[in-house]
C-alpha cells in the first residue's frame, strides 16, 4: 500500500477541486481510515514537498487544492487564449457590496452604487455560482436576499469571509457634519475650480 | 454616438486627421478650455457607473477632499457633463437628473442664510451626499482589492491530472419492506384489485412454487414430475407444489407428457 | 524565472489534458522558447521526479500527459462514488407486483398499474438481481414472465416469499405496514411477521 502521503496527493490531483477533510477520510475504507489529525499532519507535509515546484497545496473554503501558484501565470495563461474573464466595474462593485454586506437585497445594492443593477450582472454572478438566493426579506414586494458562495470563497482562494481585505472605515455622519461646519467656519469659500470641458 | 479617441493621434496633435468626432463636427485640436488631460477623452462618458461614480470622479480630477467639496463647481461640472451626455445622445439615467436636482437642492440650502439657533441641530446639507460618496467610494474600493486578489484560472490554476482508471461506483438506493409493502398498497388501491380478485384467494407460496417449478424445467428436456416433489417438505409443500404445477398447466407455461394411464408423467417448459 | 522543467510541469497540472510539444513550445514567448529537444529532455526528467509519487507523466495519442496512475484506482474511484438517491414509486410498486404476483408478464404489471412501464425499470431490477425473467407465456408475443431472486429474499431478509406480508385488503395493510415501521424503530432485526400466509 502506498504511504498516505502519496495516496492524499493521488486523489488531490484526480479531484482537481478543494477535498474537504471529511471527504478525503472517506476515500478509505472504515478499517484503514487514518485519524484527523495524522491526515491534517500529513497534509502539511505534502505542502512542503512542492517547494519550488509547479504546484502548491492551498486550504480554501472547501478544502484542499492543489493548484499551480500565481507565478506562472505568464505561460499558463497562454495555454488557453481567452479564459481569464475580465469583469466589468459594475459586476466587481456588485460582488464586493454581496460579499462584504450580505444577506442584501438588489434594491440595497442600488442604494450604494446610485444606479439601478442590470439584470445580466445579477445573471452572471448566479451563473458563476458565486451568489445566492439565500432567503427574502420580509418587506413589501418580499424582495430576494443575496449571499455569496462557498464557491465564490473557493475562486478567490479564501477560507472564510473573514478573510476578505478589509475595507476602509466608514466616518460616521456626525463627524462629516462637523467636520463640515468647522472647515465651512475656517475657509468660507472653496478655492475656484479650473475650467470644466465644454463642448 | 461615441467620441472616438485614437491614443497614438493624442501624441501627435499637430497632425490634420480629426482626434475625435463630437456631434459630428471633426475635431482637430484639443479645446483651450478643456481642464481634463487629453487621455480623459478615453474614458467614454457612458462607462461611468452611475451619478456617484461620475461625482467621484470629477472630486478625484480635482485632488479635492470629499469632506471639502465645493458644491457649486462642482455642480456646475456635473451639469456641464450632462450637457455633453445629452450632446452625444447617450441615454441620461434617471438618477443622474435626480442627482443634478439633489446638487441644487444642497447648493440652495446653503446659499441660503440660516437663523442662528437652528445652526446647532440643523446637519450640514452636504453631509447626507457626502455619506454616499464615501459610501461608495469604500466598495469602489472593496471591488479594486477584490480584483486584486489571486483569482482562479486567472493567477491559479487549480492542478489536477486525470486518474488512469476512472471508475465510478454506484450504490443502489436503499429499499426496506415497508417502502415495498406501501408501494404495493397504493397500487393495489388503485387498481381496486382487492374483493373481487383472485389475489386475495392465491396462496402466495403457490405463486413462488410457480417461479421454482419453472426454473427446474428445461425446454429441451422432460423432467419427471415426481421430481418437483421434496418429501421433506411434508404434505403442505407437496399440495403447494402439485397447485403450482396445475396453475402453470392452466396458464400454458408447462407441457405435460403421459404415455398410457398410471404411465410416469414428464413435464416440460414451452418454448 | 522558474526551471525550464517546473514551468513545465506547472503548464502540464493546470492543463489537466494531453499537451502536445508543439503546445508546450508555444507557451514560450519566441525569444524565449526553448530547443525542441531540450523541451523533450526535460520531460524525460520530469518524469523521473514521478516515481513513487500520486502521478506519472504518460505520453499518449496527443502528447504529453499527467496522470495519476491506476495503483491509485481504490482510493480515487471512491472520490466519484454516487450516493444512492431513492427508487421511484414506479419501481417499488413494481417490484412488489412482482413479488406477490409473480411470475407476471410486463403487460399484467402494466395492467394493474394502469400505465406503461418503462424499459429502465425492469433494467434497474435486473442490475440488481431482484428479478429474472423465468420463462415466457405462450400467449402472442410470447412475453417473458418475471420473478423475483433469491438476492432479493436475501436483501429483505426473507427465507422464502411465504414470509413476505400476507396480501389482504389495503386496510390490513395500512396496519402492517405499521407494525413494520413500529419494528424497524424498535429492534434492528425484524422478527417474523406475525402470519405468513399458508395454503
Amino acid at each position: 500500500m502506498p504511504e498516505l502521503k502519496i495516496i492524499l496527493e493521488a486523489v488531490l490531483l484526480a479531484a482537481g477541486e478543494p477535498l474537504s477533510l471529511d471527504r478525503l477520510l472517506d476515500i478509505f475504507p472504515e478499517t484503514e481510515r487514518p485519524e484527523r489529525e495524522v491526515l491534517r499532519s500529513t497534509l502539511v507535509k505534502l505542502a512542503a514537498d512542492y517547494a519550488g515546484r509547479g504546484m502548491e497545496l492551498a486550504e480554501v473554503a472547501s478544502g484542499f487544492r492543489l493548484q499551480v501558484p500565481g507565478t506562472f501565470a505568464p505561460w499558463v495563461s497562454r495555454l488557453w487564449e481567452e479564459r481569464a474573464a475580465h469583469y466589468s466595474r459594475a459586476l466587481l462593485e456588485t460582488l464586493a457590496l454581496i460579499a462584504y454586506r450580505q444577506p442584501i437585497t438588489r434594491g440595497e445594492i442600488e442604494e450604494v452604487r446610485g444606479v439601478s443593477l442590470s439584470s445580466s450582472i445579477m445573471k452572471t454572478l448566479q451563473e458563476r455560482d458565486w451568489i445566492k438566493v439565500i432567503g427574502h426579506r420580509e418587506v413589501p414586494g418580499r424582495p430576494a436576499l443575496y449571499a455569496t458562495t462557498r464557491d465564490f470563497l473557493d475562486y478567490f482562494g479564501l477560507k472564510s469571509l473573514s478573510e476578505l481585505p478589509p475595507l476602509t472605515t466608514p466616518r460616521d455622519l456626525d463627524v462629516i457634519s462637523a467636520e463640515l461646519e468647522r472647515r465651512a467656519s475656517v475657509t468660507p469659500d472653496s478655492p475656484p475650480l479650473p475650467e470644466p470641458f465644454h463642448v | 454616438m461615441r467620441i472616438s479617441v485614437d491614443p497614438v493621434l493624442i501624441d501627435t496633435l499637430n497632425e490634420a486627421p480629426p482626434l475625435a468626432k463630437v456631434g459630428g463636427q471633426p475635431w482637430t485640436e484639443i479645446p483651450q478650455d478643456l481642464y481634463i488631460p487629453p487621455d480623459a477623452l478615453e474614458v467614454f462618458l457612458e462607462a461611468f457607473e452611475g451619478p456617484l461614480d461620475l461625482l467621484l470622479y470629477l472630486i478625484r480630477r480635482q485632488n479635492l477632499n470629499i469632506l471639502d467639496i465645493p458644491i457649486a463647481e462642482v455642480t456646475r461640472q456635473y451639469m456641464n457633463y450632462l450637457a455633453l451626455m445629452q450632446d452625444m445622445r447617450l441615454e441620461l439615467a434617471a438618477e443622474y437628473l435626480l442627482m443634478a436636482a439633489w446638487l441644487a437642492e444642497i447648493k440652495s440650502r446653503l446659499l441660503l442664510p440660516r437663523p442662528a439657533q437652528a445652526e446647532a441641530e440643523e446637519l450640514d446639507p452636504r453631509a447626507e451626499l457626502v455619506r454616499r460618496l464615501q459610501e461608495y467610494e469604500r466598495f469602489q474600493q472593496a471591488a479594486q482589492r477584490l480584483d486584486a486578489l489571486p483569482r482562479l484560472e486567472r493567477d491559479v490554476f487549480a492542478a489536477s491530472a486525470a486518474p488512469v482508471e476512472r471508475q465510478i461506483q454506484r450504490e443502489p438506493p436503499p429499499v426496506n419492506l415497508a417502502d415495498l409493502l406501501n408501494a404495493l398498497r397504493d397500487v393495489m388501491t388503485r387498481a381496486e384489485l382487492f374483493g373481487h380478485h383472485q389475489i386475495q384467494q392465491e396462496a402466495l407460496s403457490v405463486r413462488e412454487r410457480m417461479s421454482q417449478v419453472l426454473e427446474q424445467l428445461d425446454a429441451q428436456h422432460f423432467t419427471s414430475f415426481t421430481a418437483l416433489f421434496r418429501p421433506e417438505e411434508g404434505r403442505r409443500g407437496i399440495v403447494v407444489t402439485f397447485m403450482a404445477v396445475l396453475e402453470l398447466l392452466r396458464e400454458a407455461l408447462l407441457e405435460l407428457v403421459q404415455v398410457e394411464p398410471f404411465a410416469p408423467i414428464h413435464l416440460r417448459r414451452r418454448i
